[in-house]
């Protein structure tokens, strides 16, 4: 996996599209992946566990916005979104999926584990909260050579009960580290509702006890995320030390695969489905008149031949040779 | 302390089966030779004394060997000698 | 000088904190001590006057060394110190690990600054062209299968295409694998395992002689039982005249080690019948000396080291060895080899009706205690199977005491390679003459065997007489 | 649970442990279920199904995601009186309430000069073979097997999985219960009046004479496969069922192998350091002379799990390494 790999590998978004349309753009991508992962995983072809975002994709667009390519990112198993918003590559995400070796994680990671260190995609994290020490970490080196990157470390409301939450953001805060805590509060830890899990479910204001900035921000829409996400990465960048955002978003669709879903009654999800990011971005586009007739599909039909060609190429790719099983357990000489 | 006949007669049995593990001590009757019927030789009938000596705390000499051929006779020695 | 850690046996005295002459009360700071892990106050337990000091700031003493000395606080200076006395300062508990505070910086304190590693300058994106490092290796980069994403060619692959086109000169030491393949244990030479060596002591096989059929060449329990078969049948035989294992069924079949143990005792007990010309010679020896002297004992001893006649009879047949070596030893290559000490062999019925015969070493110097001790733990390791290889290899000569099994003579055969043997019978109540008075008396019968060619019948009778006499005076054993 | 023949039921490794926690909770009201995901969710691998409807939130309590957080308050509630069962969802998390573990349910009792007992029951499902990658496919009981102060069993059986909580409940020191992820959809037969189980002795699940194959937990099946594959080849091999890895039951094992003469340890830990290590230590320390060979070990390859299928299955013990392992042994 050579590094230093270029950021934007996505196809070019077509001349003359507004900014706002790229934003829809990407949620649109993600949408259509996720849903295509559905049926993949159903078709048996992806394995393992699968956790979808179905529902957050203004979170993954809006953060990704403010960053450059000196900024890091460290998320969780609920990846996809943030993977693809950051410019990994598709094909290399889905062939992940199908355990090939062009895999970025060369089929060991699965939907759980996406690395791409060439754009300082740090990976998921399968252990609730186990990315925040990361995160931490990357800024304190950020930090301490100079370096202006910010790091950006997705965490849901789960995580938000572990000891290592409440360890790194003190630390972090104490430390004034370049580091934004980017909650996706989807307001549920696989089974367990946040009321039943949180004393104070006002997670942005219990986050500013720390003495940092800290706000909610209404995770469902894309531009109010995007604002949001620069003031605070700017505010990050100039010294203003961690922020704490609480991306306040909803998942359409359950924990993961195994989930059955028992613990959510259907209305709330149909409340929040008339918020789908996806919907509220359109109908503003159309009143601003910056999205024509049949923009929508022709958008949608490009995306979905992207992802055609993703699964193509998952589908004819190579396994890993079984004799490299214990490569990469300790690292090998080229790697500088 | 005294010791009752069943805690002899027990302590009988468990110092056998720690010389013979496989032997049926239960169904052995209180009159029956022990020497003989679990062939034990004279180094085997030593270490059977000194368990009962430990097991029961009490002093036996080689001349109570004659009254230690069963396990009744066993047995009495031990209760006799505790009392 | 106190102890302020666990680990803390000396210190160094930094500086002083009073004067001569100053009043100190308990618990008032008097110095500041360096401990090797920081510098920490040290306070007065007692009230007095500083009167001198003991230790100059600078020097490392032992915990405990006085630093100064206090004079008791006299009349005047006692009210003085009384009043100005707070309330009973209670001097604050020790901490059970020393307080470490700040130590004292004497010049500007420049707070040591966190050391801000050099700056590792990141790689600059972009390797040195693939191409170069193909050239390089002289590797052509279209015949290479890349496996990096989207098929792209990666470095490793052009150094696995290189290493495949070097197949032929192989690399000199292979690279230091993780700890991943688990190392085989290659047998070189005839390594033998364990239970087949323990087997071969059993079955009197010489390894030497026995070849594996192992996959990883080495001798196995199973080699060990088929060399032990053959030499078990004199070679010229026939083949039916091996008698075959039982069929099973046939009442309690041995355990399979049983069934060895008899075919091993079988092929010793042949070959010594075949090789051995036995003579045997016997005597009634009276034991009422012994058998008294032993009841005296056995009073004042403890039960656990309470005598039995074995432990008697043993050191009695020792000693006579010692004083007729030739009969202590083997016959080897058509000569007789004398035992470089007495080893007695004690043949031991193992339940299941195998026999051993292991040896005490040294047993003519054990005294009585230690050959009883010896003895009891030889039976029950034997009957446990728990041998060591020495006391199975070298016994000079060799006991077998069967009065427990109630007979009164036994005339054994000899293990080769030893050239004797000695058989104990029970001990029996026999009229007895003494003085021309019939009396009762217990008696025992020894009988010897003996290797016609190495000794003949007037030694063993020679020896008898020894062990006889040995028996007349136990107390001198 | 279906009522088969008389007196026996089909039922499922699941089931059988779902009852066994149903009648700790009937019987025994100091007894309470906590744990991620128990209650609502009816745990993650739905052994606690229609527990918390039956037993209400107080006695089968959804916590937070703070496993070091809820297994220190297990301990505390121990302590105290109560007869918890905490539920880690999996090993691999376990290593975040490690510190919870050790350093407390552990240690308390001898800290504490022996006044303070720990009688918690610790459930955590464990192994690999579903594809579920690195961070969630771990085995280490071999690391828990290591700690003095708590005892570790690993029921592999519906008997066990049925027999062993109630024992488990009733010992005064913490125990850990390890259930391999790949047994819950086990099924079988189950005596109807199926009861509690010792949770000390090993079981011989095969008699056999010339070799014995050591394993436990998951790896039990695997064992006994490889033992139907050397049947064929005229090996005949006895299986082992550990059941218990700390205290090791030595005498069961040291009694098969001084009478095979050849010893096979199934372990899914790493080799460095695994339990198998211990118990090849412990069979080559007391059974030496009985040894016609080397002892052998077949535990996962060295290597963090991979995700893709054909990886993980050349990464695990499998009956076909087992069979090579005990040929090696037979020589």
């Amino acid at each position: 996996m050579s590094r230093g790999q270029a950021v934007a590998a996505r196809p070019p978004a077509p001349a003359g599209e507004t900014h706002r349309a790229s934003l829809l753009r990407g949620m649109t991508a993600i949408r259509l992946f996720e849903e295509r992962c559905v049926e993949l995983y159903s078709a048996g072809m992806i394995r393992g566990f699968l956790h979808v975002a179905i529902g957050e994709e203004a979170v993954a667009v809006g953060v990704m916005q403010a960053l450059t390519d000196d900024d890091s990112i460290v998320s969780t198993y609920r990846e996809h979104g943030h993977a693809i918003a950051r410019g990994v590559p598709m094909d290399s995400v889905m062939a992940e999926m199908y355990g090939k070796v062009t895999g970025c994680s060369r089929g060991r990671g699965g939907s759980m584990h996406l690395f791409d260190v060439g754009r300082r995609f740090y990976g998921g994290n399968a252990i609730v909260g186990g990315g925040l020490p990361l995160a931490v970490g990357l800024a304190l080196a950020d930090k301490m050579q100079g370096r202006p990157g910010v790091t950006v470390c997705f965490f849901g409301d789960g995580a938000y009960a572990e000891g290592e939450f409440h360890e790194c953001v003190n630390l972090a805060a104490l430390w004034q580290l370049p580091v934004l805590f980017a909650c996706e509060n989807n307001l549920y830890a696989m089974g367990t509702a946040l009321h039943r899990a949180q004393a104070e479910t006002d997670l942005a204001l219990r986050a500013a006890s720390y003495g940092i900035a800290s706000w909610p921000v209404d995770g469902m829409d894309v531009l109010a995320v995007e604002k949001a996400s620069r003031r605070a990465v700017d505010r990050i960048r100039n010294g203003g030390g961690p922020c704490f955002l609480e991306l306040r978003t909803y998942r359409f669709r359950a924990h993961s695969m195994y989930d059955p879903d028992r613990y959510r009654d259907k209305a709330e999800i149909a409340r929040w489905r008339e918020r789908d990011p996806i919907d509220l971005l359109v109908r503003q586009l159309r009143e601003d008149g910056e999205l024509l007739g049949e923009d929508l599909d022709v958008m949608t039909a490009e995306v979905t031949e992207e992802i055609d060609l993703a699964v193509a190429s998952a589908e004819a790719a190579p396994l890993e040779p079984v004799e490299d099983l214990t490569r990469f357990v300790y690292s090998e000489a080229e790697v500088q | 302390m005294s010791i009752t006949d069943d805690e002899a007669r027990a302590m009988v049995a468990r110092a056998v089966r720690r010389i013979v593990p496989d032997a049926q001590v239960e169904t052995l009757a209180s009159d029956a030779d022990l020497r003989r019927t679990f062939e034990l030789d004279s180094l085997d009938f030593l270490s059977f004394v000194e368990l009962l000596v430990n097991d029961s705390g009490v002093r036996i000499d080689e001349d109570d060997y004659p009254d230690l051929t069963t396990t009744a006779g066993c047995a009495d020695l031990l209760v006799r000698r505790s009392a | 000088m106190p102890s302020l850690g666990a680990d803390m046996d000396s210190g160094t005295l930094v500086e002083w904190l009073v004067h001569e002459g100053d009043t100190v009360h308990r618990g008032d700071p008097m110095a500041v001590v360096d401990t090797d892990k920081s510098a920490i106050e040290v306070e007065s337990f007692d009230e007095g006057v500083v009167e001198s000091f003991l230790v100059e700031p600078g020097t490392r003493v032992a915990v405990g060394t006085p630093l100064a000395a206090l004079a008791p606080l006299t009349g005047a200076t006692a009210e003085a110190a009384e009043r100005q006395l707070p309330a009973p300062a209670r001097r604050p508990p020790a901490r059970k690990h020393a307080a470490t505070r700040p130590p004292a910086e004497p010049g500007p304190s420049t707070a040591a600054r966190p050391r801000v590693p050099k700056p590792r300058v990141p790689v600059p994106v972009g390797a040195p062209p693939l191409r170069h490092h193909a050239a390089e290796l002289g590797v052509d980069l279209t015949r290479v299968a890349g496996t990096g994403p989207h098929g792209e060619v990666t470095r490793a692959d052009v150094d696995r295409a290189a290493a495949e086109a070097r197949a032929g000169a192989r690399p000199e030491r292979a690279p230091v694998r993780p700890e991943t393949a688990p190392v085989r244990p290659v047998a070189r030479g005839t390594q033998v395992s364990p239970y087949a060596r323990r087997l071969a002591e059993e079955l009197g096989v010489d390894l030497a002689r026995v070849s594996s059929t192992g996959r990883d060449g080495a001798v196995r329990a199973e080699d060990v039982r088929r060399a032990a078969e053959a030499s078990a049948r004199p070679p010229s035989a026939p083949v039916e005249a091996r008698e075959e294992a039982p069929a099973p069924g046939a009442g309690e079949v041995p355990g399979s080690w049983e069934r060895s143990a008899r075919a091993t005792i079988a092929a010793l007990m042949s070959r010594s019948k075949r090789e051995i010309p036995h003579y045997y010679v016997a005597t009634t020896v009276d034991l009422s000396a012994a058998t008294e002297w032993l009841r005296r004992t056995n009073r004042e001893r403890p039960v656990s080291e309470r005598l039995v006649p074995a432990a008697l009879l043993l050191k009695t047949t020792a000693l006579a060895a010692r004083q007729h070596p030739e009969l202590n030893g083997f016959w080897a290559d058509g000569r007789f080899v004398p035992g470089e000490d007495v080893h007695l062999g004690v043949a031991v019925s193992v339940r299941g009706g195998a026999l051993v015969a292991p040896a005490i070493h040294h047993t003519a110097d054990l005294d009585l205690g230690e050959v009883m001790a010896a003895l009891r733990d030889l039976v029950k390791r034997a009957r446990a199977g728990r041998l060591r290889r020495a006391e199975m290899a070298d016994p000079t000569l060799t006991v077998t005491d069967l009065g427990d099994q109630g007979v009164e003579e036994v005339i054994g055969v000899i293990y080769p390679p030893q050239v004797a043997l000695l058989g104990v019978g029970r001990i029996v109540e026999r009229p007895w003459a003494v003085d021309g008075m019939i009396g009762v008396r217990p008696t025992v019968r020894l009988t010897l065997s003996g290797d016609h060619r190495a000794t003949d019948g007037a030694t063993g009778a020679r020896f008898l007489n020894t062990i006889e006499r040995l028996l007349l005076h136990p107390e001198e054993l | 649970m279906t009522t088969a023949t008389v007196g026996t039921v089909e039922t499922t490794y699941r089931e059988a442990m779902r009852e066994a926690i149903r009648e700790a909770l009937r019987e025994d009201d100091r007894v309470f279920l906590m744990g991620e995901d128990v209650g609502m969710y009816g745990g993650c691998f739905a052994v606690s199904l229609g527990l918390l409807e039956e037993f209400g939130p107080e006695r089968v309590r959804d916590t937070p995601l703070s496993e070091s957080g809820f297994v220190g308050a297990g301990v505390g509630a121990a302590i105290a009186g109560m007869r918890p069962i905490v539920e880690i969802m999996t090993v691999n998390f376990s290593l975040l309430a490690l510190d919870q573990i050790l350093n407390n349910a552990a240690t308390l009792l001898h800290m504490s000069g022996g006044q303070v007992h720990v009688p918690l029951v610790i459930r955590m499902t464990t192994g690999a073979g579903r594809q579920l990658a690195s961070q969630h496919s771990h085995s280490f009981e071999g690391w828990y097997a290591h700690i003095p102060g708590i005892k570790v069993i690993a029921p592999a059986t519906l008997e066990d999985a049925r027999g062993m909580l109630w024992t488990a409940l009733q010992d005064p020191d913490p125990v850990l219960l390890f259930e391999h992820g790949s047994l819950y959809n086990m099924s079988g037969t189950l005596a109807e009046d199926a009861g509690h189980v010792d949770i000390q002795r090993a079981a011989v699940r095969r008699p056999g004479r010339d070799l014995t194959l050591v394993s436990y937990g998951g790896s039990l099946s695997k064992a006994l496969d490889a033992a139907e594959t050397l049947a064929v080849e005229g090996v005949d091999a006895e299986v082992l069922d550990l059941r218990s890895l700390r205290p090791l039951d030595d005498e069961t094992i040291m009694e098969s192998v001084s009478r095979t003469h050849r010893a096979v340890v199934i372990d899914e830990g790493w080799r460095s350091g695994s339990l198998s290590a211990e118990i090849s230590a412990r069979i080559t320390e007391q059974c030496f002379y009985d040894l016609d060979s080397p002892v052998e070990r077949v535990c996962s390859a060295e290597v963090p799990m991979p995700y893709a299928k054909h990886l993980e299955e050349a990464a695990l013990p499998q009956p076909e390494t087992v069979v090579a392992a005990a040929r090696r042994a037979v020589g």
